[in-house]
Parts: structure tokens; C-alpha cells; sequence
């Protein structure tokens, strides 16, 4: 086989794979395109700065979601584990300021709690998922359950609220700018660029997807496949915690309606993207836009008073399906010779 | 074992309201329970309305009460459910929704939605004029949001105030915080906002302040008597310069009632309703619990 | 027009065929027809285009150009399997059984017997159990199918087959797995079907199987058809030669004296595992090539999967390289320098929806980490080394391992142990679907591996090839080690004795090298 | 090959078998235990009546989960489709009331368009999954947020009631006991039968095993893929309104919180009864007792006033991990050889 051969083989590939990681783009322009027309205060400054905002949860939250659903794992507990961090981390900063008062200081020991919580529930799912082999979908789901009833039962069914004295504090790590991009969009920026290096670069990434691929050729591989889903999970509960970690100053509470269907969103975002929802194939870079096209979704239907509020669900199932069909193209036979 | 039973049933609390509806009853029942060592309170609380009817079921085959307190998720779903109640010969009490089934219940505790949307709008005619414009943020789409917002909107009538537009924040701080951004960048002259809740009101006051758009006499107007909201009148804050009550208490106050039907020396029945009373900073003082969680 | 083939005796007929996959061409131009109960041997290099050919032959793809005749009169094939209703069954190359469902649901899937819509599963049974019983597999009809051993699978495959009352029958290497004994049953079914009037074509790479059982042979080269004649014309070098297009020397290197005084890298003692592996001890001398035979199920697989430590050894010891060597991870076997390559290539070796470089690189990658991240320049280079090596075959090289043509697939699963530099090497029917002139290259390879020091068991199901290769040859029979031969014992009929159980097991100087 | 080591293989595969199937089992009467123990109220026959008659929604439901995601595939829509079909056929039941009166004709109307609805809907989902080529999850999320949205339009943000007078002729499909066990539970029953003779002694059954195990290897074997998916599809949609058909007398009427996260329970019934999330293996028998169990933890919770109410989350998470736990015995092994 001469060399040139393999020159027109690169060649040719280009385009189709072109075409699959612009799926999501083009949806996301059309998108754009639509909410311009409606009106054209949808590309005013303050609200595509909103938008961006407004994506950081779910797109971070998402990311995570990348890793555990590309090494064919799922979790359905982001999101009440992201509104029983944000109680647990109301909680401890509202009683630590007696003794390190309202400043930076607080904060930090509320995000270091954080974060160890988020890394623990990861942790957690991912134990009883690979170690108590019982199915991701119901660990999750019994998970999910616990936490959301933890949160509700720490704020006694109601709202916990950061003290006031914190907020002043607190507040700019989700209302400041930073080189014209409010700090929430910097945190998406880090940690998507964070997830891509380490899912299309480094060895793990290449795990994840030979386990989501294959389990047993993972294994076959000297792959400590337990290990690896294990640290998916630890990811997904390090994402949900930088996520409520810049939640929190939005309105400085909690309570049980926090993240409500936010892991629905998380995976629809990933699917979305083009991960395939079985394993063995994952795209941060689709990760991101789905959650933008949700995003902007939502605030397309808030900027027309052209349908009935109470068909806005039915709008928004409508632009999910369609969106998802228009970057089918390829993928329709990719899917099918895969299985 | 010849206790008086009382089952206590209402959906589980979601939003603090709710959640203050629970810990005031929570509160009656201990006090009750304590005051009356014969009377056994049972309170169940259910995620939807057939969860609801499901516990209903059970109050009756497992518990056998005497008495049912009951805060219907919804109307139309409970009202065979709380026959059923009915027919095994237990005292009912129906608190807030009524069911669609008039001469069940023998005794009817509730607060006013419409007139929580009337007062709302009256009190928006005495600050704005012909010409102003005005946005509305509505709860979860339910019977209660569409009574509120009805009367609301008919209060509202031919006063020269226009609605921009209302979209549901489903008395979610959050959703009230965004579907406000976006208000805020569609619309550039806002002069006041109709939350119909405190919880959405608290996620709005924090997107006017984010856009600097709080000054000018602009003012939200939420509902139901939140202890934080109800602080911040008392301190004579202008952003929020009111409240329209949805008494929490309503449970409590049934579980009372239903109580002293069995230990009062005459029977307790009829009607109850408690007015949307419109909170003041002259009269905040006595809405406000410091304990409870709502 | 094939030279001698008159049209009208010919029931299935491929005329003037090319197929392209997007723009690489792969067919050009073959043409090619199977008679009434004839047996056709197709064969070629890897990669050549054999799989395609048949492939469009049962309609799973459709040709760019050219036409095909069924029964004289042009046609075009139904897809997707739809064929079967035309009387035209084929067996893929890769495996194609449900894992999850069982022998008998298998065997009937697409054409299940139903009363009153209701399945009429006594009746399949017993036509299963029949069918099993008569290729002499012993398995029962509701197991289910990922509990079986992969040759068990193969021969599954074929019962699948041969239940469908096929009238032309393709079958894309169904021997690559089977040994000896098995063969010779499926021989056995493939010749009383030919009685029956079935026409057969067949893929093998297996030369000594074709001259045996076929009537004539086509051959393929780089998707070009080079000739059809009679098997009775020809000899398996003759056919080889054909293949590759040059003369092949000696298939096997010469073999080297082994070394009496060479350390041993490999101590197995008195081990008792998983999978039915009783009491069993060898040892492994460096720079030794260790054949180990037997038949399917006797416990070869299941022997070196547990001293690699992918399942649980119950008892005896383990020496690596003078350590102790109780693995609990591939990577520590890996790390210690013992590597294991499956014979599952499609369910244990291969990341089937991934590329070539992924899939290379897997078991090795902690190699090709430089801080912290993949170097992929690195991968691109050992993969370019590879292919040269191994002499894969792709036409893209960013093609998806699926698409590449089975052989290629096992080279590069091949490559992919060695990327990880074993001192010890354990490889489980290495040249399975390898044409011969690649698999001279591996022998060739490996022999030099073995000069330089490196130790290797081979575990193989080709007779000649373990004859040719090893310096010693262990049988194994129902889990148990019955001998270790050397010299002038490593023979056929000596083997096939131990390994049938006709001679009883030796106690003797066993473990001698 | 001798018989007797066909035997053999035979016996040797049966306990293993039995335990798979008994583990569901087992946490039912766990569970029961557990309830008797609480409040002895617990086994008193109107009691287990209850219990009988409200797994019936979810069991049926559940039955026709099991066929959807033995294929490979998944659908959440099931309990918005729920509340729409409800609400539609109380809007064509209160609208023909005027024409036919309250008798039976109208209650068998309002039947009819449901089972037209339910297998409407199904073929939607399964039409969009098939030839739409768009994943499952994401179809039929999408078509959750459009059913839920449309039954909220239809009852205008609140709640569609049933006539009082059609309620005389409709109650007793809910109340009513026929050979002392009450009418749901009868249509569960006979649901369950051919549910389990439809995927076990069918050839439509096999078809969906078969192509959940490996889509390939289905279409290979001259099985029509799309066809026999779209149908699992659509007996989903049959399910979900015969469970609405029995579920409309009981409360009379319909809301957009009508049937909010039946779809998890219905999934959660399904896994918890041991058919695998992945496809290609299901288990009728295991999705009723999954269902049963699921009723019964909330059954149990309704009898005990130990714990906080805000922790009846926690505990239903708890023991669904610790049922699916239990009965994961031999399962980690099969999963495991699986991939
Ligand atoms: N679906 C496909 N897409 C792209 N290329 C393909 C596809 N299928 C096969 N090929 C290419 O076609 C060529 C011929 O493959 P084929 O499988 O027919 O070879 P073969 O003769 O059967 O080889 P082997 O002996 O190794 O099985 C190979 O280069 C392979 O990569
Ligand atoms: N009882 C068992 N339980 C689980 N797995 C088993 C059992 N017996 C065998 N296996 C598995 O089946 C596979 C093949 O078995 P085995 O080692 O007996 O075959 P073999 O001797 O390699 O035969 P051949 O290679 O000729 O097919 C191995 O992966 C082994 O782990
Ligand atoms: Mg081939
Ligand atoms: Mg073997």
C-alpha cells in the first residue's frame, strides 16, 4: 500500500468527521438565528452574558456527566447532590463565622467542604456501582432520593439561607466580571478545557472509553477497570461541587427545589453533544454546546410571548428532538455499525 | 388503647411555605398530643396526588382515625379518596382546596387565593398609573396560580397598566431569578413586578439588583408572608414595600379546630376563611416567627 | 466469462464485481460462480477481499458495479440476511450470536417455529439437542451462548448454519477456531450436505483444509481475482505461491537447539484454578518456545487466563522470573513482563468501534505517557512500526477496527501484546485467520524473538504449527497436564494420543526441559 | 454427546437460575416482614388490598418498560403520556356525556380513544427512535416535556375533572372486587400473563432479546429491527393506557402532576426485577415483583412514624440499593462475562 494512499484515506475522513462535530454547532446557530429574530435584545450584552452564566451549572455539571456516561456508566443524583452540597455548605459556613468571621476565610472552609463532599457522594456512587456491583441507574437513583431528602430534611422542608454577613463576601465569585466574562463563565471555561485534556489526552480518558467500548478487551488490557468508573463518578461529584460552589452566591440559599431535573438536563446536554448515552464514545466539545443549546432553549421561549406558557414544554421537547435530528446525519450509520 | 386518632394529611412540603405550613402543624400536634394525652396525631405527608390517596387509605385501613385533617393536593383527584375517609365514619376537616364535591367535609379551614391576586393588583393601582408596565412571574401552573392570577389580572382591568408579559417561575427562587434576567433584557422600562410569592420575589430582587435596575421606584410585590420578607418590611425596605398573607398556619389552625371538636363541649363545623391580609411595616410584627423555616 | 465454467451449471454466479467502501476501492472486477453441489474454496491474503466477496454473494452488501445470477437470472439480493429466503446462508468471519441468549434461541432467531403464534420450543429443542449431538458439541440447548468457549461458539455458528437448509451455503472461515478433531467432524456435516445437493463456498486459510475438502479454488489478490481451478490441480504450495504472488520458502524457521542450562523465567507448580484447571506444573525456560495442545474446553485458555491473572487461582504456586507471581491485575502480570494475547479477539482483545492507534497502544499506554499525557506523535510512530512489522493492511488507516478484514485485525492484536515488551509471552492461537505468507512472517518473528531471549507459549490448535514451532509441546486433557514432549516425541500421533486421552498422563520428567 | 451430561448441564444451570429469579423475591418478603413487624395492621387484608391495586399502575406500566429496555431501548415519557391520555379522555368522556349519557357506552369511548392515544403515542416514540434514528433518551425526553406541557394546556394550568354523573358508571373499574380481588388488580394480573407469554414463549420476545443483546447479530438473522422496536414502543403506549384506563376512576380527574416520575419507578420495578439496563435480557416475573416492592416501601413508610417525614426519601433509597443489592448474588458474574 503506497503512502499516498494513506494521504487521500486522511483526506477523506476529514469532512465526515467535520460534519459530526458541527451537528451541534449548526443547531446551536439556528437557535441563535431564531431568538435574534424574535428579538434582537437576545444578542444584547447583558443577555448573552446571562446565557453563558446560566450554562456554567449544567455545562460543568455536564462535563462530569461526560466521564461517567462515556466509560457507560450514568448518574442520576447531580442534581440533588449539588442542593444537599449547597445546604451542607450554608450550613457550615453560617456556623464557622462566629469563629473566622465573614471574610475570604469562611468561604474557602465552605468550599473545601465542598469539594470533599462532592468528591465523597462521587465516591459513593462510585463504590456501590463498581465494588457492590449493583446497577449505576439504581444506585443512582437511590441516591438521588437520599440526597434530595437530606437537603429538605437539614432545611426542615424549607430554604437555608447564607448568613448575610458572608454574602457580601461570597457574592462576586458569581456576580463579578473578570476581563469582561463574569467568573461563573471562567470556572466553564477551566473546566471544560480541564475535561478535554483529560479525556481526549490522557490515559484515563482512553480508559474511559475502552471501558464504556468494552469492558472485558478493557480488562483483557491491564485496564483496573473498577478503579477508573470509580474516579468517573469522583469526577462527576468534583463537577457538581464547582458547580454549587458558584451556585451558591447566586441567591445565597438552598432547599429541596434546588437542581431539581438537573441530571436530566446534564445528560441531555451530553447526548446532545454526541456522546453516545451506551459508552465508548464521548465529546466534551458537544458536552458544552448541548448545554448551551438547552440554555438557550429556555431563554428563547422567556424573550417570545408568541405561544401559551403552558406549551413551552412542548417547544422545548420539539427544539431537543429536532436539534439532535439535524446532527443525526452521519450518525445514524456510525450508531448502527456500532452495535 | 381508646385514643382519639388524627390523621393529619397534606402534600410533602417543596417550597418553604410549605415547609412553614409543616413545622407550624408539627408544632400543634406536639402541643396538642401534650395537652390532650388521648389524642393521637398522625401526620403524613405525600409527594403527589395519588400518593395522597394512597395515604389516605392507609390512615384509614391501618391507622382507623377518628378524624381526618386533610390539605388536598388537588381538588378533583381527593375528593372520591376523602369520601371513601368520609364513609368509614371519621370527622373530616378540609384545609385550603377545597374538593369538588360540596357537604363532605364538616369542617372548611382555608386561606383566599383570588383575594391574594385581588389585594396584590389593588395595591399596584395605588402606586402605578395609567401607562405603567408591569411583569408577572406565576407559580407552577396549577389551580392556585390560575385563581391567583385571574383575579389579578380582572382587578387589573381597565386601569391603563400594562402587563408585558407573565411567564411561570414555579415559586422557585432560581426560575424566578432567570425568567427576571430575561424580562430585564426584553423589556427597558419596567416599573414594578407581580411575583405572587416570596420565594420567586427573593430570586428577582437579586436579578434587578445584578442589572442596577432597583432604583427609580421600581418594587416587587410577592405573597404568602415569608419570615425573611416580612423582616425586611418591618425594616422599612422599599424594593419590597408589602406582603399579602397566605397564612402558614392554616394547617395548625385546622388540627385546633378539628381537636376541639372532640373536646369542646359543642360540635365545631362550618367555614373558615382566612383573609389575604396585606402585611405593612405598621403590622409585620405580628406575622413574624423567627423559628419557623418559612 | 471464467475460463471452463459454463454458465448454465452454475447456481450462484458473481459477475464482473467491484466494491468500493466510500472511495477506497477493494473488489475490482471479480467474477466468480459455485456449481450445484460443489465445494468452492476461496482464498487469498488478508485484506485481499474474500469476506466482501462473500458478503455481497449474501446480499449483507451491495455491489458498486456488477451483477450477480442466482440460478442463471440475474438478481439483486435482498440485504440484511433477507437472502436466507432465497436458500443462500452465511457464516461471518467475526462471530455473529446473540451473547446473551441461549444455543437454542440462537439457532432459531429469525425463524423461530411457532403454533397459534405460540413457540413450539420442544420441538426446537430436540432439534437442537439433535444437531448438537450430531457435531458432537457437547453443550446443552439453554446455555447461554457468553458461558461458551469460543470454539464452542464457532461450532454453534455452524449448527446455526446448517439447521437452515441451506441451498448454498458461504462460510467465511469456520475452521480458524477448530481443532483437528473438530474439523474433521464439521468435515464430516460439510460433505453429507454436498451429498444433499448443497453447493458450498468456502474461506480458509488453512491450505492443507482446502486441497483436503474442496473441489475447486478461486483466488483473490488485492481484490483482484487471480484464477479458479480444480483442487485435484493443485497442491497447498502451489495455491500459496498463487496467493502471495511469490515463491514461499520453508513456512517454519529452523528450529534451534534449546539450551539445557538456561534459567527458568516461569515456575508453575501444582496449580489449581478456575475454569477447571487441576494441578498443573511446568516450567518455562528463557528463550524457549512452549507449545501447549489439546482439545477444545481442555483447559489451556482457562490455565494461562489465571496466571495472568485475569481469573482467580485457587491453589499451587506461580514463579515469574524468580519472583513470586500471584497476579491480581493484568497490569501487574503486564509489569512483571508477562502478556497474554486472547483468541476472543472480538469480545476480549479489540476495541471493535475504535481505530487502529487506540487499540495498539491500549495495553501499553503507560509507555506512551510523557507528562502526564498521551504522546500521541510517539503512537502515530509505533503504530507505523507495526503495520510495517506485522504487515497490516489498511487501505485507511483511521478506519474503524471493525472494518478492517479479520487477519489484519489479529496482526494488529498481535502487535498490540508486543507493544507492551513481555519477557514472556503467552499467545493463544496467534495465526488464527493469518494467511500463510503473513504467517510465515510471525513464525519467523517469533522465532526471532525467542533467539533473543524472549519466552513464549503458544497455545495453538494447528497441529503443524505447533510441531513446527516449539521446542516442547505440553498436552492437556480435562484441566490436567498429561505430558510435556520434546524432540523427537513432538509428532502428531503422539499428541493427538495424550490429548484424547489414549495415553495415560506421565508423571515423568515432566517438567524437564 | 450422552444424555446424561445433557442432564447435567441442565441441572447444573437451574439453582443458578433460581436464585437470580428468587432475589426479588427475597426483598418482597424482607419487606413484608419488615412491615408486619412495624404495625401488625400491615398484613390485614385491606390492607394488602391497597397495596395490590396501587402496584397495579405501576406494574402495568412496568410490564411494557420491560419489553422497551430488553430491546435496548428506554422511554421516559411514559408517565406525562400517562397524564395526557387521562386528560384527553376525560375531555372526550365529558363531551360525549351530552350525546350518549352517563352509561356505559360513554366510559367504553373514553377507553377507546385511550388505547388510540396510548398506541399513538408509542409509535410516535418508537417512529422518531427508528427512523428518526435519534436515541431513545432523547426522544423520549423529549416527548415528556411535550405530553406533560399539553395536558396542562388542555387543563389550562389546572386540573380536567371527570362529569359527575359518568363518575357513577366508571368508579367501580377502580373500586370494585370481583372473586374478592379488586378489578386493577385483575387487569394487572392478566397483563402480567401476557406480557410474560408474549416475551417468553413468542417470538416478538426473543426478537427483543435478541436485538438488545446485539442489533447486528437481529438484523442479520433477517429480523426487521425498526419494526419489531417500534412495536416495543407501542406496547409500551398500550400499557400506559390500560394502567390510565383504571387509573382515571380513581381520582377522576387529571393535572399536570398527574403520573410526575412514574417513568423512574416504572424503570427503577424494571431493573430491580433483574432485567439488565443495557438490553437484552428481561424478566416479567422480576418487573412485578419489582413493582411490588417499590409499593410496598411506600406502603411501609406510610405505617411508621419513626422517622422524619423529610427522610422517607432517604430510606426508599436505601432499600432500593440494599433489594437490588441483595439479589445481585450471581448477577455481578453474568454482567460481568457480558461485556
Ligand atoms: N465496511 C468497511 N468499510 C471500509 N473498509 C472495509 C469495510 N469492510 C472491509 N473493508 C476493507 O476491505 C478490505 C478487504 O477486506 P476483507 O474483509 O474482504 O478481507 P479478507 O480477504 O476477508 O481478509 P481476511 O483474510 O483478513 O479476512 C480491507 O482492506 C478492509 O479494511
Ligand atoms: N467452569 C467455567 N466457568 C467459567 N468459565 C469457564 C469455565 N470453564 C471454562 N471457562 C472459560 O471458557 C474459556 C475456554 O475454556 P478452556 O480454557 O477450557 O478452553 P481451551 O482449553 O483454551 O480450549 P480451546 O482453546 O481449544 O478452545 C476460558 O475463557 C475459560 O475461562
Ligand atoms: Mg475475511
Ligand atoms: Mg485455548
Amino acid at each position: 500500500m503506497s503512502d499516498s494512499a494513506h494521504d487521500r484515506g486522511v483526506q477523506m475522513k476529514l469532512p465526515r468527521f467535520d460534519i459530526k462535530t458541527m451537528g451541534p454547532a449548526i443547531a446551536l446557530i439556528l437557535l441563535c438565528i431564531i431568538g435574534y429574530a424574535l428579538n434582537p435584545a437576545f444578542a444584547s450584552e447583558g443577555n448573552i452574558t446571562n446565557l453563558l452564566t446560566r450554562s456554567a451549572f449544567i455545562g460543568i455539571i455536564a462535563v462530569g456527566a461526560t466521564f461517567v456516561i462515556t466509560s457507560g456508566g450514568i448518574d442520576l443524583s447531580v442534581g440533588s447532590m449539588a442542593a444537599v452540597i449547597a445546604g451542607v455548605m450554608i450550613i457550615i459556613m453560617n456556623n464557622v463565622v462566629d469563629t473566622f468571621g465573614a471574610g475570604v476565610t469562611t468561604v474557602l472552609i465552605g468550599c473545601g467542604c465542598s469539594v470533599i463532599l462532592g468528591l465523597g457522594a462521587g465516591w459513593a456512587n462510585g463504590f456501590l456501582t463498581t465494588k457492590g456491583k449493583i446497577e449505576a441507574f439504581i444506585v443512582t437513583l437511590g441516591t438521588m432520593g437520599i440526597y434530595r431528602s437530606l437537603v429538605t430534611y437539614f432545611a426542615d422542608g424549607g430554604t437555608l439561607s447564607l448568613d448575610f454577613s458572608i454574602r457580601g463576601t461570597y457574592r462576586p465569585v458569581y456576580y463579578d466580571s473578570f476581563f469582561g466574562l463574569p467568573i461563573p463563565v471562567w470556572v466553564f471555561i477551566v473546566v471544560a478545557i480541564v475535561g478535554w485534556i483529560l479525556l481526549n489526552r490522557t490515559a484515563f480518558g482512553r480508559y474511559c472509553m475502552a471501558i464504556g467500548s468494552n469492558e472485558a478487551v478493557a480488562r483483557y488490557s491491564a485496564i483496573n477497570v473498577d478503579r477508573i468508573k470509580t474516579w468517573t463518578y469522583v469526577i462527576q461529584g468534583l463537577c457538581v461541587s464547582l458547580a454549587t460552589i458558584i451556585y451558591v452566591p447566586r441567591l445565597g440559599s438552598a432547599s429541596s427545589s434546588t437542581g431539581v431535573l438537573w441530571e436530566l438536563e446534564a445528560i441531555a446536554a451530553v447526548i446532545i453533544g454526541g456522546t453516545v448515552l451506551k459508552g465508548g464514545y464521548g465529546r466534551i466539545g458537544g458536552t458544552i454546546l448541548g448545554a448551551l443549546i438547552l440554555t438557550t432553549i429556555g431563554n428563547i421561549l422567556n424573550f417570545t410571548d408568541l405561544i401559551s406558557n403552558y406549551l413551552n414544554g412542548t417547544m422545548q421537547g420539539l427544539i431537543i428532538i429536532v436539534a439532535v435530528w439535524l446532527q443525526r446525519g452521519d450518525w445514524g450509520r456510525a450508531r448502527r455499525a456500532k452495535t | 388503647e381508646d385514643k382519639i386518632k388524627i390523621g393529619v394529611s397534606y402534600p410533602t412540603p417543596t417550597h418553604a411555605w410549605a415547609a412553614g405550613m409543616n413545622w407550624h402543624a408539627e408544632n400543634a400536634a406536639k402541643r396538642l398530643e401534650a395537652l390532650y394525652p388521648d389524642i393521637d396525631i398522625i401526620l403524613v405527608n405525600s409527594p403527589d396526588p395519588s400518593a395522597q390517596a394512597s395515604a389516605l387509605e392507609d390512615l384509614v385501613s391501618v391507622n382507623q382515625i377518628d378524624a381526618l385533617v386533610v390539605l388536598p393536593f388537588e381538588s378533583e383527584p381527593l375528593t372520591d379518596p376523602v369520601l371513601n375517609v368520609k364513609k368509614s365514619g371519621a370527622f373530616i376537616t378540609v384545609v385550603d382546596r377545597g374538593l369538588s364535591q360540596p357537604g363532605i367535609e364538616d369542617l372548611y379551614v382555608a386561606g383566599n387565593n383570588p383575594e391574594l391576586g385581588r389585594v396584590s393588583a389593588a395595591y399596584m393601582k395605588t402606586r402605578l398609573k395609567d401607562g405603567d408596565n408591569i411583569v408577572v412571574l406565576r407559580g407552577i401552573p396549577t389551580v392556585i396560580d390560575t385563581e391567583r392570577f385571574d383575579a389579578f389580572m380582572a382587578e387589573l382591568e381597565g386601569s391603563g397598566i400594562n402587563v408585558l408579559d407573565h411567564k411561570h417561575a414555579n415559586w422557585n427562587r432560581d426560575d424566578g431569578f432567570e425568567v427576571m434576567q430575561d424580562f430585564l433584557s426584553r423589556f427597558p422600562d419596567i416599573d414594578a413586578v407581580w411575583a405572587q410569592d416570596d420565594d420567586i420575589a427573593i430570586g428577582v430582587v437579586a436579578a434587578l439588583k445584578q442589572a442596577g435596575r432597583d432604583g427609580d421606584g421600581m418594587f416587587v410585590i410577592g405573597g404568602a408572608g415569608m419570615k425573611e420578607t416580612i423582616k425586611s418590611i418591618m425594616d422599612g425596605d422599599t424594593l419590597i414595600p408589602i406582603d399579602v398573607l397566605y397564612p402558614p398556619a392554616m394547617l395548625a389552625t385546622a388540627m385546633d379546630l378539628t381537636v376541639a371538636n372532640f373536646k369542646s363541649n359543642g360540635p365545631v363545623a362550618g367555614r373558615y376563611i382566612l383573609g389575604a391580609t396585606v402585611i405593612t411595616p405598621e403590622n409585620a410584627e405580628q406575622f413574624y416567627f423567627p423559628d419557623s423555616p418559612f | 466469462m471464467l475460463e471452463g465454467d459454463r454458465s448454465d451449471d452454475l447456481i450462484l454466479h458473481a459477475d464482473r464485481i467491484c466494491k468500493s467502501f466510500g472511495t477506497i476501492p477493494v473488489l475490482f472486477s471479480v467474477s466468480m460462480g459455485v456449481r450445484v453441489g460443489e465445494i468452492h474454496a476461496l482464498i487469498g491474503e488478508n485484506g485481499a477481499g474474500k469476506s466482501t466477496l462473500m458478503k455481497i454473494l449474501s446480499g449483507y452488501h451491495a455491489p458498486t458495479t456488477g451483477t450477480i445470477h442466482l440460478d442463471g437470472k440475474p438478481i439483486e439480493l435482498p440485504t440484511d440476511g433477507q437472502a436466507e429466503k432465497l436458500g443462500i446462508v452465511l457464516i461471518h468471519q467475526e462471530l455473529s450470536l446473540a451473547e446473551q441468549l441461549t444455543v437454542e434461541e440462537n439457532i432459531f432467531l429469525g425463524r423461530e417455529e411457532s403454533r397459534y403464534g405460540f413457540l413450539n420450543r420442544t420441538h426446537m429443542r430436540a432439534q437442537v439437542r439433535a444437531l448438537l449431538s450430531e457435531l458432537g458439541l457437547d453443550v446443552a440447548p439453554d446455555s447461554r451462548i457468553s458461558d461458551l468457549s469460543i470454539a464452542q461458539k464457532q461450532m454453534v455458528e455452524i449448527a446455526k448454519a446448517i439447521s437452515r437448509n441451506a441451498r448454498i451455503l458461504i462460510m467465511d472461515e469456520p475452521t480458524a477456531v477448530l481443532t483437528p478433531a473438530e474439523t474433521a467432524i464439521f468435515f464430516r456435516q460439510i460433505r453429507s450436505l454436498k451429498a444433499q445437493g448443497v453447493s458450498i463456498i468456502f474461506v480458509s486459510h488453512k491450505l492443507d483444509e482446502v486441497k483436503e475438502i474442496s473441489d475447486r479454488v478461486t483466488i483473490l489478490r488485492d481484490g483482484q481475482w487471480i484464477s479458479t481451478k480444480d483442487t485435484a490441480d493443485m497442491q497447498p504450495d502451489s495455491m500459496a505461491q498463487l496467493m502471495v504472488g511469490r515463491e514461499l520458502s520453508d513456512l517454519y524457521p529452523p528450529k534451534t537447539e534449546p539450551d539445557v542450562d538456561v534459567p527458568k523465567v516461569l515456575r508453575v507448580r501444582n496449580l489449581t484454578a478456575q475454569g477447571g484447571v487441576a494441578d498443573v506444573s511446568f516450567d518455562l525456560g528463557k528463550g524457549e518456545i512452549l507449545g501447549f495442545a489439546g482439545l477444545v474446553g481442555s483447559g489451556r485458555t482457562a490455565l494461562f487466563e489465571a496466571i495472568c491473572g485475569l481469573s482467580d487461582v485457587h491453589s499451587g504456586t506461580i514463579e515469574v522470573n524468580g519472583r513470586a507471581g500471584q497476579f491480581a491485575s493484568v497490569a501487574q502480570a503486564r509489569d512483571a513482563g508477562l502478556t497474554y494475547l486472547t483468541k476472543d479477539r472480538k469480545e476480549k482483545g479489540l476495541l471493535l468501534n475504535m481505530g487502529m492507534r487506540p487499540n495498539l497502544t491500549l495495553l501499553a499506554l503507560p509507555k506512551f505517557i510523557r507528562r502526564h499525557m498521551i504522546n500521541q506523535r510517539a503512537e502515530d510512530e509505533a503504530l507505523v512500526t507495526a503495520k510495517r512489522r506485522f504487515d497490516i493492511r489498511a487501505r485507511d488507516h483511521r478506519v474503524n477496527m471493525r472494518d478492517l478484514s479479520g487477519g489484519n485485525q489479529q496482526k494488529l492484536l498481535l502487535a498490540k501484546i508486543m507493544e507492551s515488551q513481555p519477557n514472556i509471552v503467552v499467545v493463544d492461537e496467534p495465526t488464527r485467520g493469518i494467511d500463510v505468507g503473513t504467517k510465515q512472517q510471525i513464525y519467523h518473528f517469533i522465532a526471532a524473538l525467542a533467539q533473543d531471549g524472549m519466552s513464549i507459549i503458544l497455545i495453538s490448535s494447528e497441529m503443524p504449527e505447533v510441531i513446527g514451532m516449539c521446542h516442547r509441546v505440553a498436552v492437556m486433557r480435562e484441566g490436567r497436564l498429561m505430558t510435556v514432549l520434546s524432540g523427537d516425541e513432538i509428532n502428531e500421533n503422539e499428541i493427538v494420543r495424550y490429548a484424547a486421552g489414549l495415553k495415560e498422563a506421565r508423571a515423568d520428567e515432566r517438567l524437564s526441559a
